[in-house]
């Protein structure tokens, strides 16, 4: 209960306080400082109960004579404390909830909470992966749904489940490659990879055992398909593409460049982590990819989490289908399923490469994505498409003009606005204007990725943005692109109301504390 | 449609600033004979949530669910209850529709949790340092293997045949790429692991030997003479850990020197979720972090020199080095770290012990029970919360007739060693604080009915 | 993917971008602006979805001629939108997950999440309240099991538990009384109040017919037993008591003031409001007391969610119960419960007062406060009162020094600290520390109540508070209550950091603006 | 405990500091016969969340599921879709945590929200005002008729008989106590609603005339002549809505000219959990809005000039005017608000006319179907999701038999009027978006056997 019996009325006050900006605890209103748990718990403290007569440790343990004699050092936390803990933690972060996430080939989409809901129903969520299969239906039912959703969105012959994540499925699809060469004796050692592809591609790439050589991008920001032909040959076991782009563009000599990797008895692997820009609008399979993997954590909106978990499942060409891991979904005539696991594989799959995870892929994300799919129907995913490309040609057409496109002339953007830090005053770059917008109340673009572009600034808005978003967003860009060119040194001491200003990356790799350790505890209350 | 913001009024606008008079003129580099032209056919359009909702509840309930029957299965993943608000946590929507921390200013969230979960980690399994979680325990069981060859230049690995058999198939299917010789064999039904092979196969040559700790078949054994016999050899030790609750009561690997020890991270904090997502556990010694694969967050200050946290050894990583990265991670299983780390909190060390007490106490008194079955004999002589029992008839036929009585048994070696002489009339059991006296009960009662 | 290539390092840079403070967004990093539903959403935006093919309103309606002929003028935002809209309000509140919320007599505790999930599961949150009896046999014994603890925790015959908060439960047991005395032909038209009463008090008696009588406190801050007496007659129908009370305090006459009032023909009504600090160490069943109202929006931690909704059940002395409202839950001996409803009142609860709500009072929160209960236990509610209590002395030692604390001579409060301004300098005010609090990242306390000190302060910390979190704030008012004596002018500037600065509530209230009207827009824009 | 933070060397270390030796000499103000030593005996102590969740699950079960049946109750609940995001947005830790709030500066996301929830609710009803939530429907019609009576300062209401009967008792309950005369009567089963009637009752004393639209037979009648007599004659007309979704489709009260407009939004946002909480809608006119009960949100601007709400017209209010206060509401139901307001905001006026469109048009199809029934017969001329069956027996038993055959057929007048002749073969029957075809079929197949 609170009145004001004083009938004081506010008067404009004076900014002194927010100046010197100094609370007793350090806190800024909502604003809250939150300590380490190794600062507030204690290993007597926990947060659980068990009940009363509950068996403990009967006389006889059974542990092999390895008791633990040594304190483990985990503080724990009463309920209370620990959800005031992770709430304040939260509370520091930045999110897609919040607001724009314009983070360039990440595709930061509205998570529906109908998704969240769905992977709760006890039906998926407690279920155990070795449970007999004739209990399982229902998710083995969910695998093979969402499979058949993305054949068709793709247009391929056959999909890989498993794979954990996108990178996860890059080394999937360029297995499935190195097994169909080698089941044909043909042991190339090399996959092409542009300059401006993902580092993932590359990592993978070397991961699988492969020699990775870089080939050069066109002016127009597209793959150089005359390079790309002069360097094709016996060797090259794969080139990978990734399409659209990470400039942002549409790679329109994708099929003559299948054609000619075909045609020289290479394998054409796509980076679908762009997908969200053409689903439901132009479907791989008709470009002459052999495989893709597909980020359901972007194109099908599951959770990014702070990354992750995702999930990258990769579609299969014809050619690549019989090389595939385990396990895998089979469906029978009469509507039961069935994993095709190691011990059957022999009969129905005997090529497969091997197995790429212990259990059966992201369930978790599979049931998200199924929901996500059905929810917008083959005429809701075009729509995507063509919205997150509108999206995106409206921030490059609103920017151009005040930021540097480098190749906003050769026409329109996919899913996303690609800019550079040219005509910024010499002292000032990309990194003083993401960390600018960050005040503003926005998440900053993608930086200095792709490589091929100078203080690269890639913006990918995303359809799940409306106009005023994008028109604020526009704004905001628009006001510190004019002070980056006039060279304003303010935008120096950006971000200035985040929860932490500018931190020493340099300092934390030089001297590297990855644990916390008591003796910091003087250290750190300094 | 729900989820999209733009009207056609704001559609057409848009267009027309962008000077396109339609949408496909957006699309022109896609060439015409690829650009499909209205929803692909034959495909449903959009659906209402309730339509939705009621179509997965509908596929979800042809599932059975663990909790709704006596449910004993573990081999890698484990049924323990996570308090709610571990849920509400992990659905704060800052942490849930937020990316990797790469800007650290407005991110202090997720870096803070992943420091912690980092410290948390590393002292469970005794060690210095951990990353910031991989895929599962699987994939971290390879990329282990693969740090251990980096660091020792050696490409030979001893693996022991208590590790999960999924485990090693992963990581028999990279080693044919990537030319590790891997040398792996089967568990027996015996009470001994097989550390005396282990330390047989050792040699100059040997970059690690990897051993499961508790086994596959649940047994638990000391890893110091292994730690010691590669050691002398010039090798490393990885230990991977399926179930870390176990730790709350056993010496933890790192004590007994492994060098690097990886494991599922499910059991704490997330869901079964018939196999994902989980959370890979990847710790290691400091001198040896520069070749660790994944995120690390650290410590560092701010402009004002307050504390603060950033993603951090990131040379290691393939967006810096490209194909020189230690791995090709890039997306990994931070929420499930979240979830993992929220849980390991609310339970502190004293929660802790007193969980895997429960488990341990539960297991023990199953056990006994079920190895007075006539016919029925339990294989090991040490466990923590999951052992493995010989029938006399061959187990997996015998979890399917379970099923039939409402029961799930346990996991047969017949699922996962299909075909293998021998293991046949295996069955892996594990019994978990939620197993209640009736779950118990009924497991004896239908076990007896079936192998009789 | 973002690197930092320039290896720039922060140094030290100047405050001014803060002092000046403007965005162009008006955005503060992660405190976001956010407008009005009616700024950003439109009549044809939806973020619902329907099925093809649903039937939609047949050629012959049945509306009786009235359908709707004008637009009603209802915004809809896409549900990308509006879970942003939501979230970045949320944002702007505090809230017991993010700090101490010591608001006196509100108790505002930890809500473990456990009973928002129990509250959802579908057999409780899917259930109709005019399903056939034989259908919600679950709902009833939820109802009858948490009456049974309430009875036993407090030690009274009967209990009523539809009233749907505080006050409703303070209206239930008024009207008990009245229909008592009525029912002996006794009407007595009084109802006397200590001034310290919380304002639902005298407001329920006058919303029960009654007219309120104040009686005084002493200087040891309870209820002047003689005062008391003196006023006692046979126009007397009732005392209404709050104990503890409202200035922290427990009534020890508690006793003499219900064997008085008894004596005089009248009944004893206690404001259960602060049961929180007793509950499990005294029964007010033996303290003479005949209705109390419990708010499990307080001591049983349903949550308050920003105003309600609550629960306020009535425990009532033998001589009440036959009087209790209807409809409630009949156990029978097999086991199975039955609802006495009007229609079988007249065998089995002929005297009832009436029906005080539509259905069956606040299921929702039942459920919650019996999860509460079963967890805590006889064992844990003890602790709950006894940490309740000790948190509170620990907060009124740790203050009585720097703040004026009327009542600390005469011995130890219960759950709560009651602080003054006295000894502010004079333009300093109670409004004016609490402010401050906000600034430094705590909930302020209860201001200017109870009204019978001056610039009251009530602080109620609640036992779900670490002792690290009491001795912050401890600290945060101490400097704070220093400033104030020494009339520091900075604290009237205060909040600095809030959402908003202070404000003018007298304007609010001399032209109400209480509804969005289009015209505003253009004065809002301004 | 695992909500306690105190560990008992905190509370040695506090009860030192206040300079006690044990913490009962805290309580020493309690007599000492009055003070219990120990935990109060025979109850049961402190239970782990495992057994609290499975002991409340068990009982859960033991009710039938609205979801999981062929589902048609109504009668002043209804059961709709609620989107997934609105659960989601009430869960927000900043909203479900929070107080009323007294301290706008940090209060600004719950004062916004009830700002937008006023603004919806005026609309929907066509009034000038509404405020912040009553406790429901009940209790908001007899705020509202002592509001009338405020204003006009009469004491006679006139009430129709289609008021809900539950409302009716509330109010019945409340005038014994303030001596209002109630003017009531029961319904009858027929197609009219008791216009004429309550035309004929008004009088130079008459404070009010309460109306339900559409009423508790599902009867929808124009408010206008009804308006047109009380004004006439001087007093207030005052509407009940316990289904808001209908005004989706019908004219609002408002425009019919009711002066006060009060209702039940359950069926917007809020599930159906066995009758609460729920949330209680109240709207008037602009010149009435000093003598409104319950919290408002205003308008008005910061130190800084910034726009921003706050808590207003507090002298109206119990803690300010005490005795004198307009009502003793204090706590009201301000998350059920939220989530009223939430999904309305997510409907938007397009999807609220689709909602409504798709309720009438299901309805119809059920009414007419069921009226196909040998021996059943359709009361209603008029009717939006919901109507009145005279089926040819007596309707609650009906309604068990249904029950038994796996149907929640409806509401029986039984149920609502025990005892009053011509009603017993009365049925309600609700029909919204959720019935699917096949459950409108079952409840034709079930209601065929038991009337036959
Ligand atoms: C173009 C591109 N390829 C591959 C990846 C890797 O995907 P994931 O992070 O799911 O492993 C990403 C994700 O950032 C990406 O943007
Ligand atoms: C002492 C006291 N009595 C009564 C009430 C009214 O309770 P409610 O708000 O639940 O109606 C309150 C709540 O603020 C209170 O503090």
């Amino acid at each position: 209960m609170t009145v004001n019996p004083s009938g004081w009325r506010p008067t404009q006050p004076s900014n002194d306080a927010i100046a010197d900006g100094h609370t007793v605890t350090g806190n800024r209103a909502l604003m809250l400082e939150e300590p380490l748990i190794f600062e507030i718990g204690s290993t007597e403290q926990t947060g659980v109960d068990f009940d009363h007569g509950l068996p403990t440790t009967p006389k006889s343990s059974r542990l092999g004579g390895l008791e633990r004699n040594r304190a483990i050092g985990l503080p724990g936390l009463s309920e209370a404390e620990a959800v005031r803990h992770y709430t304040r933690l939260s509370r520091q972060n930045y999110a897609i909830d919040l607001g724009l996430f314009p983070l360039g080939s990440c595709t930061m989409k509205h998570n529906p909470r109908l998704n969240e809901k769905v992977a709760r129903f006890p039906g998926f969520a407690d279920v155990h992966p070795l449970q007999p299969q004739e209990t399982v239906q229902g998710a083995l039912a969910v695998i093979s749904e969402l499979a058949v959703w993305l054949l068709e969105l793709t247009g391929m012959y056959g999909v890989a489940m498993s794979p954990k994540a996108g990178a996860h499925g890059e080394l999937c699809g360029l297995l499935c490659i190195r097994a169909a060469l080698e089941a044909r004796g043909d042991a190339r050692e090399v996959v092409l990879v542009p300059e401006s592809a993902h580092g993932t591609n590359p990592a993978t790439a070397a991961f699988a055992g492969y020699r990775v050589e870089n080939i050069p991008a066109n002016e127009a920001g597209r793959v150089d398909l005359d390079a790309l032909k002069a360097r094709l040959g016996p060797d090259v076991a794969a080139v990978m593409i990734t399409n659209p782009n990470t400039c942002g563009l549409f790679e329109p000599d994708m099929k003559a460049i299948s054609d000619a990797v075909h045609g020289a008895g290479g394998f054409v692997y796509c980076d679908g982590a762009n997908f969200n820009a053409i689903v439901g609008k132009v479907r791989p399979g008709d470009l002459g990819i052999d495989a893709m993997h597909i980020n359901l954590h972007k194109t099908f909106s599951t959770p990014h989490g702070g990354g992750g978990p995702g999930s990258g499942p990769v579609v299969l060409s014809q050619a690549l289908s019989p090389f595939g891991p385990l396990p895998f979904v089979a469906r029978h005539g009469d509507g039961t399923f069935r994993l095709v696991e190691e011990e059957n594989a022999s009969e129905e799959h005997p090529h497969a490469f091997g197995r790429m995870v212990a259990f059966h892929g992201q369930m978790g994300m599979f049931t998200r994505a199924l929901a996500y799919i059905l929810s917008h129907g083959a005429d809701g995913l075009k729509q995507v498409a063509e919205d997150a490309v509108l999206n995106a040609n409206y921030i490059l057409r609103s920017l151009e003009d005040v930021l540097d496109a480098p190749f906003a002339k050769s026409g329109p953007c996919m899913h996303e606005a690609l800019f550079s830090d040219k005509g910024f005053a010499d002292d000032v770059n990309t990194l003083d204007l993401a960390k600018a917008l960050i005040d503003e109340g926005f998440h900053p673009m993608t930086m200095y990725f792709p490589l091929v572009v100078h203080g690269a600034m890639l913006v990918e808005p995303t359809e799940t943005e409306s106009k005023a978003s994008l028109d604020q967003f526009i704004a905001a860009v628009r006001s510190i692109a004019e002070r980056a060119k006039a060279g304003d040194e303010s935008l120096k001491a950006a971000p200035v109301y985040a929860p932490r200003r500018r931190l020493d990356e340099t300092l934390a790799a030089r001297k590297p504390i990855l644990t916390y350790r008591e003796a910091q505890a003087a250290q750190a209350a300094e | 449609m729900r989820y999209l913001p733009l009207s056609d009024a704001d559609r057409s606008d848009m267009l027309r600033l962008v000077g396109a008079s339609t949408i496909d003129e957006l699309f022109r580099d896609v060439p015409g004979e690829a650009r499909l032209h209205g929803p692909i056919a034959g495909l449903p359009m959009h659906a209402s949530e309730m339509a939705v909702e009621r179509h997965m509840m509908a596929l979800s309930r042809r599932n059975m669910v663990a909790s709704d029957v006596p449910f004993f299965l573990g081999c890698g993943a484990y049924k323990h209850h996570i308090p709610a608000s571990v849920d509400h946590i992990i659905q704060r929507g800052e942490f849930l529709t937020s990316y990797t921390p790469y800007q650290p200013e407005i991110a202090q969230g997720t870096l803070q949790m992943m420091f912690e979960f980092q410290t948390q980690v590393a002292r469970l399994f005794g060690c210095e340092v951990a990353n910031a979680s991989m895929y599962d325990g699987s994939t971290a069981m390879w990329e282990a293997i693969l740090m251990a060859h980096r660091i020792t230049r050696r490409k030979k690995t001893v693996i022991s045949s208590g590790v999960h058999p999924h485990y090693v198939s992963v990581a028999k299917t990279m080693a044919k790429f990537t030319e590790d010789a891997l040398d792996t064999a089967l568990p027996e039904l015996v009470a001994e692991t097989d550390v005396e092979r282990l330390i047989g196969q050792i040699d100059g040559e040997t970059s690690a030997v990897v051993v499961q700790y508790p086994d596959i078949l649940g047994r638990i054994a000391d890893l110091a003479p292994i730690a010691e016999a590669v050691h002398s050899a010039g090798g490393l030790l990885i230990a991977v850990v399926t179930e870390p609750v176990a730790l709350g009561m056993i010496r933890s690997p790192g004590e007994m020197g492994a060098d690097i020890v990886v494991g599922e991270g499910q059991s704490i904090g997330v869901g079964l979720q018939f196999g994902g997502p989980y959370v890979g556990l990847f710790a290691c010694r400091e001198k040896h972090v520069r070749q660790m694969p994944g995120r690390l967050a650290g410590e560092t200050v701010d402009a004002e020199g307050k504390r603060g946290f950033v993603l951090t050894l990131s040379t290691r990583e393939q967006h810096i080095r490209r194909e020189k990265a230690t791995s090709n991670i890039c997306t990994s299983s931070v929420l499930c770290a979240l979830a993992f780390t929220a849980h390991l909190t609310l339970l502190g060390e004293e929660g802790l012990r007193q969980l895997a007490s429960v488990n341990h106490a539960r297991a023990c008194e199953a056990a006994e029970r079920l190895a007075a079955i006539p016919g029925v004999e339990l294989v090991n002589d040490s466990f923590f919360n999951e052992f493995t029992l010989k029938l006399p008839i061959e187990a997996r036929p015998a979890v399917h007739a379970m099923v039939e009585r409402g029961v799930l048994g346990g996991v047969s070696l017949g699922r996962l060693y299909p075909g293998i002489e021998g293991l046949q009339n295996g069955l892996v059991v594990a019994v978990t604080e939620t197993a209640t006296n009736e779950d118990i009960d009924a497991l004896e009662a239908k076990l007896k009915e079936v192998v009789r």
